[in-house]
Order: C-alpha cells, then structure tokens, then sequence
C-alpha cells in the first residue's frame, strides 16, 4: 500500500478540469457540499459543464456560484427549489435542466460507479420522466429502465480522509457523497481532517480509497444552514 | 367547520401503528410527528439518509451536518441510524417504509397525483416524491381541499404533470377522508360541521357517498 | 422510535418458517455465518428448501449441516468447491444447483433489497451463466441481464447489533450479510453482542434496524477457520 | 528449462506498476504478493470484501472474522478498508482495479477462457472469476502450458464451459509469455532455455513467432 494521493489544495486539485466536461458534486441543499472545491471552479472559469448534484445551491453559495458566472450549460438534479437565478436562467433557456427522482439520480450514479449500465426502477412510471424510456413490467408492477451516470470529475466532501484515499462521512452530510466518488473518472475528496492511513478503523470506511484519486484538507468551511429549526429549552 | 393544518396532522397521525416507519413530506406532513398519539412507537425516515428522526435542536445545538429532507436542522435519537441516498431510496423502493405521508397540488380519482411542477411557472423538482409513490404500499395525500381559487384539488383527471400513476389510496384534506377506489373518491369521514353536500360542491372527481358518512374524531 | 426486535433464541427466531421456502444466509466459506441460525434450522427440520449462499459450508459445518439432513432442495451459490456431500448430491441429482458469478449473487440480493428488479451487468456474458437470459449492448459492451433474487427468510450474523435492528460487522465477516440483510421478507441476525439503542455511533451502522424485523444474541460461536495461514515471527 | 510456479509469479511480478490496485486469484497468483518489486507500491484487493490486504498473520493472531478469498487467515494494513461484496465487485466491475491475475484451465487464441467446471466431473463454481474476467481491462491469466495428460491449454477454441469471452490479454505459463492478438497467441518471452519449437509443438492454438524471441529475465 502506501498510495499518497494528497494534493495541495483544491486549485490543484482541478488539474485536467476542461471545458465542456461533466461534474458531480455531493451534498443535499447545502449539506457535504465540496466548499472550496466549488469556489475553485469558480477561479477556475471552466466553462459549458455538467453539472450532476442532487441540488443547485442558494443564489450566493454551493452551486448557486457557478450559475453566476454562467459556468454551467446542463443541470442535472432532483429538487432546485432554493435557487431564483437558477429558475431564471431555466425559464429564459439559457440553462438546461434535467430534473430526475432523487432515488434514480442517486442509483444512476451507484450504477456509474459499479459497471451497471442500466437497471429498472418503478420511480417516474407513467409521468414525463419516462418519456422516451424503455418501460416494462415485472412481477405484475411496471418499471421504468434508466442508464448509469458518470463523471470526468466528481467533486466530494468527507469530515475525515485519510492519505490512501478512504473517505468517513458525519451524519447526514453523508448523503450523495459516497455514490458519485464511486461515479468519477478523477475523484477528488475534500476533508475537514485529513489523516495518516491507520487512523481510520478498516470497518469505519464509508468510501474505501480505490474510489477516490485525488485528496486534500479543505479549508474555511462555511457550512451554511438553510432552515435553522430549533426548540425552546424546557 | 373545515379542518386546519394541525388538525390533519392530527388526523393524519391516527393511522399511525406501533412499530411503524414512517416518511413525512414537506409541509403539512412533517406536523404529523407533533401527534404521535401515546403508547405508539414510530420511528422516523428521512430520504436524505436518517432513520430515527429526532426533534429540532435546542438553540445553539444546531448542527449543519444533521438536516432532514425538508433542509430543517434535526437531531439524533439512541438507535438512529445513517446512510448514503441510494440505500435511503433502496429501503424505499423495497417497502420497508410502512407509511408515507405527502402533501399534492392535484390528485385523481383514479390515485394519480400531481405534485411538482407547474409548467413554465413553477419548476422546482420532484426531490424524492416520485420515488416514494412509487414504491410505498400505504400512501396518505394531505392537502387542501381547493386551491387558493376555489377549484377542487380531487379531480377526475389531473391537468399538472404527473407525480405517479394509481399510487394513491387515501387522502385527507381541511373537509374530510377519502379512499380511492374503482368508483371514485369514497368518502369515509367528514370534517366536524361540514356536510356531505359541501364536499360534493368542491369536488370535481367522482365521488362516492355511501349511507350514513361519520364525522372525524380528532 | 423504540422498537424492541429481540427474540429470544435460534428457534424462536425462526417462527413462521415453512417448507419450501427460500432462505439467504450470509457468510463467505465459513466466515460470518449464522451459526447459531443454521444449527436452529437443522433442529427445525423444515424441507424442500431454496438456500441462496456464497458457499455451501463443509461437510459437518454451516450449510453443510442442512445438506446432510437433505432439507436443501435447490442451493444458488458461487462457489461450493469445500464441501464432498455437495457434490455427491449434486451430481447425483439430489440437489438441485444454480451456480452464479459471485458480484453478480451479491448485486442480486442487493436489488432485491432495493427495489430494482433487473440490472445489467457483464458478467458471464458468452458463458452457460448467460443462457436463456437477454443480453444488450450499452456503450460498445455487452451485458446480460439479471433478476433481483429475494427471500422469504434472511439470515445474517453481525458482530454487533442493537435492539432496533442496527448491526455492525467485523472485518470481512461483512461480505454478503449486509446484501442479505436487505433481501428478506423477515431478516434475522444473531449478534455477539446485543447492545441497547445509542450504543451504535449512527455513523458506524452497517445495516440500519429497518432492514432487520428479529434479532438475538447467539452463544457457542465456534468460528471455524478453513485455511489457517501463518508466519513465523522474524 | 520451464519455470516454476515462484518463477511465473515473480515474472508477473514484474507488471506491477506504482500505484496499481491488484487482484490476485487463487493458486500462482496468490504468489505474486511474495515477489513485488522494491519501490513498486500496490494495494491488493480481495473480492470477499477487502482493500489493502497484509501477509498471513503470526502464528497465535489468526483472526476467523479476516480472510482473503482463498479463505486463509490475513491481516489488516494502515489505511485497509473493508466493504461488503456489492461494494466489492462495484469496484471491480466499474474498472477500478488496475490488474487482474487468475489462473485457467485453457485459454483460446482469441482470449476465451474457461476455468470453471469440468462438465460432470468437477463443479466447484466461479466464483468471482466471470465478474473479474468480464470487467478487468488488464488481465494476465498463468497456467501450466500442458495439462498432466501433456496436451495444450493454449487453444483454437476451448473444449470447457467459458468464464469469460475474449477477455484475456496475456498469458503466462511455464514455457513462456504470450500476447493475445487478432493473429493468436504471440510468443513475447521465452522460459530460459526453452526452445521456440517446444512451444510451437506444445501449443495447440495459433501461435505468432516474430523475429528473435527474447529469454525471459528472472
């Protein structure tokens, strides 16, 4: 073993990124999304991507950011609610989106990240999300068939990692996060701790190393709360 | 009188069995959890990848890392369990979820249901709600009876794009319960105060009166 | 929450368990096996059984125990190459054998834990695997397609497990329990150690308590080794 | 004169590049481990549900919860991750692993190789020998050149049930390295001291001989 995959930070860490190339970023809303990883691509002007994540972000972070810029060509997500720029941008045309179940975007990226092309899901059968789509029953009940997705470059966010590449998610920034580092032709995992390989327990794994091929601390994480719920002490 | 949201919820919450997993939508839904009648354990799924939903944080306990689906700040219980989204959606789709509550803009009569956009008006995405209706055995729709125009939201046909086909059996909304059935909208049980004739008025689909409709105990 | 699953024993566990039915049982060779479960299951006698396993244990140990009482009707597995009465049954006709990849076992429980009835993967395309099946090529590649297996009971071993049903495995006696888990109309595991609710870190959980409806801690555990491996210390 | 089995695995040895994730089968390959060059950094992988794979352990450390796929005691590294066998073959399949070692029983000269099951004699299973076959693109398959009958395991076409189609890129066996081409079998090293016309005579599959073949380096 001994495979050190570090880079020194996220502008490294995009090194190949091109124009026109297809991203996945992890997160739900702006939870796990990859901070300094999408602040990077913003310095980094790549333009005419892809861009896969469960999520657009808010108008000033997350994903939201690169929308201002005009980075992204095509979206694809389950929900963008949180976002006007983004419905401006959807309405006017200038932006492509390709709105899909949540359950299917986050199987469709297992699938890319598993050498299964194509698998058979009951979500969409019978509304538009299925046109065009191969359909067919099983067992009595109707399904839906839908294709793998992958990425030249997925972009993730761990709270530990360590040099060899495994990655540990915290509670629900877990989300997405696991499923497209299984999906990128170059993975690249920021953390918040950044560790020596020993230092996570084998069985604590959430994202074995093989799948990651670019590591580094991240820095200044903003972690931003959408809706701060709360209760009153007793 | 019609019911208000808290009193669907309030509804809502005594179809819920011991032992049960639930996933509560956005909105009115997630009120259900303020309910959960006594003696009956039930334990929370949040599609974002949470089993054992617990209540929202005491102030300055907010956690950026623990959210629900609806992006509300949340806690953890002793046995809470978390998971990446595809096994979130795997324990969906297999039907290890016992209930789901959502809320809609539109449903027919024949358990079709429209619940996420609004063509060039309202395009904000389906998250995880056509997953859930596909997959989940016992689905219960709250909603208004009528939109803010006073058109009947229980319709013959829906006229929004689809959520899912023939996936809802029951609906609750401020006027009453229904059941899908193959002859329509059966009504089981009326509001407190509100007459079978009004929620005939209101509503568009094929409705179903059968003898003498109860009034909701709640 | 506070859903007590504990049974309190093997033979309770396995109530409701009929003739005919079909079984997964979790395990690579001998390692994380529900033995307590299999030796209740030998007791039980139940007959014409469909058992779905990686292997098929040895001749007087895990599901070689079943073999020898000849409740297995049907065995699917991957590799049953350590067991002498399988193959004398088997080649004999008694036993009733489906042989199939061992990604392609694993991906199959875990469709049919997942709600995906059909997937498409390479292996054992131009094989006998593929016979009978559809095969389709996706992107200049041919795949066959494969259904979902699933089971009436599942029976999984974990090193860890809480009363809700959360389970956590050790090192590679994980390995198809997990899948299995998913896969089970009743999914019974047999824990080393039967803890309360919060004694699990969340984050630690490999299989979360929905997938799992009873759950005992088991005694005796022999864990039998089949290929002792050492060295000697410099 | 032919090679020995610690001799073909530390020729295949010598394939391993810095950085490359490895599976090796049971048998020959399981020796190549004994034999990684000085300076070359690998991870084994292990399709039973392990990465980063250590030696055997001291006597007295056995471990029944730590096997490899062979089934022998192993032990854990620093920076080793564990995962279940979906997780396990998703790698595999998604071509995340750099190099495949297994062994055969016969190899054709267009990359067909069967491994599996001697039709009524002996049926053991595949394993996880048609996933990795199906999914590696840099497989090396070493094998004995000659069965103990002394006929070929270089083929026209295998005579065994088919683990996999066209799959094979390289063989090593006790006389020499092989390339599979759209020509057959090109002959790329010789054993030392084993003649060209023994491997012609001793393969029974198209074999290409170009130009001086170089003796193998040990």
């Amino acid at each position: 073993m001994n495979m050190d995959k570090r880079v020194t930070d996220a502008d490294a860490a995009l090194k190949g990124l091109k124009d026109g190339m297809t991203l996945m970023a992890g997160g739900f809303g702006l939870c796990g999304i990859p901070e300094n990883l999408i602040a990077a691509l913003a310095r980094n002007g790549a333009k005419n991507l892809t861009c896969i994540s469960n999520n657009a972000g808010v108008d000033d972070f997350g994903l939201g950011l690169l929308l201002k810029t005009k980075q992204i060509k095509k979206m694809i997500a389950s929900y963008v609610g949180e976002n006007a720029e983004f419905e401006r941008q959807m309405l006017s045309g200038e932006l492509e989106v390709d709105l899909i179940p949540q359950g299917t975007l986050a199987e469709r990226c297992r699938a890319g990240g598993s050498g299964i092309p194509a698998f058979f899901t009951p979500a969409g059968y019978g509304t538009e999300v299925a046109e065009g789509k191969e359909t067919r029953e099983f067992d009595g009940k109707m399904y839906v068939m839908e294709r793998w997705l992958r990425a030249d470059f997925s972009l993730v966010k761990a709270w530990k990692g360590d040099t060899e590449g495994n990655l540990v998610f915290k509670n629900t920034a877990r989300n997405f996060n696991p499923l497209m580092a299984m999906a990128g032709t170059i993975t690249i995992a920021e953390v918040e701790h950044l560790v020596k390989p020993g230092e996570i327990e084998p069985d604590h794994v959430h994202t074995p190393g093989i799948f990651v091929h670019r590591i580094f601390q991240g820095k200044n994480y903003e972690k931003r709360i959408e809706q701060r719920t709360v209760r009153k002490r007793a | 009188m019609a019911l208000d949201k808290n009193q669907i919820a309030k509804r809502i919450a005594r179809e819920l069995q011991d032992g049960y997993y639930v996933n509560l939508g956005i909105g009115i839904p997630t009120l259900v959890a303020n309910h959960i009648p006594p003696g009956i354990n039930v334990t929370l799924q949040s599609e974002n990848g949470l089993l054992g939903m617990g209540p929202f944080p005491f102030e300055g306990e907010e956690d950026a890392d623990l959210i629900n689906a609806g992006k509300q700040t949340v806690t953890l219980l002793p046995g809470s369990a978390i998971f990446d989204s595809a096994t979130s959606f795997a324990m969906i789709r297999a039907q290890k979820v016992n209930l789901t509550v959502l809320g809609a803009m539109e449903v027919s009569d024949n358990g079709d249901i429209a619940s996420w956009k609004i063509p060039g008006k309202m395009v904000k995405g389906m998250g995880g709600a056509m997953d859930l209706v596909a997959s989940a055995e016992n689905i219960i729709v709250c909603m208004m009876h009528t939109n803010k125009a006073g058109e009947s939201k229980l319709l013959k046909k829906c006229s929004l794009p689809l959520t899912g086909v023939g996936c809802v059996k029951r609906i609750i909304t401020d006027l009453g319960m229904f059941e899908v059935t193959p002859a329509g909208f059966k009504l089981t049980e009326r509001a407190p105060g509100v007459s079978v004739e009004e929620i005939q008025g209101k509503t568009e689909g094929r409705l179903v009166v059968e003898g003498e409709v109860k009034e909701m105990e709640l």
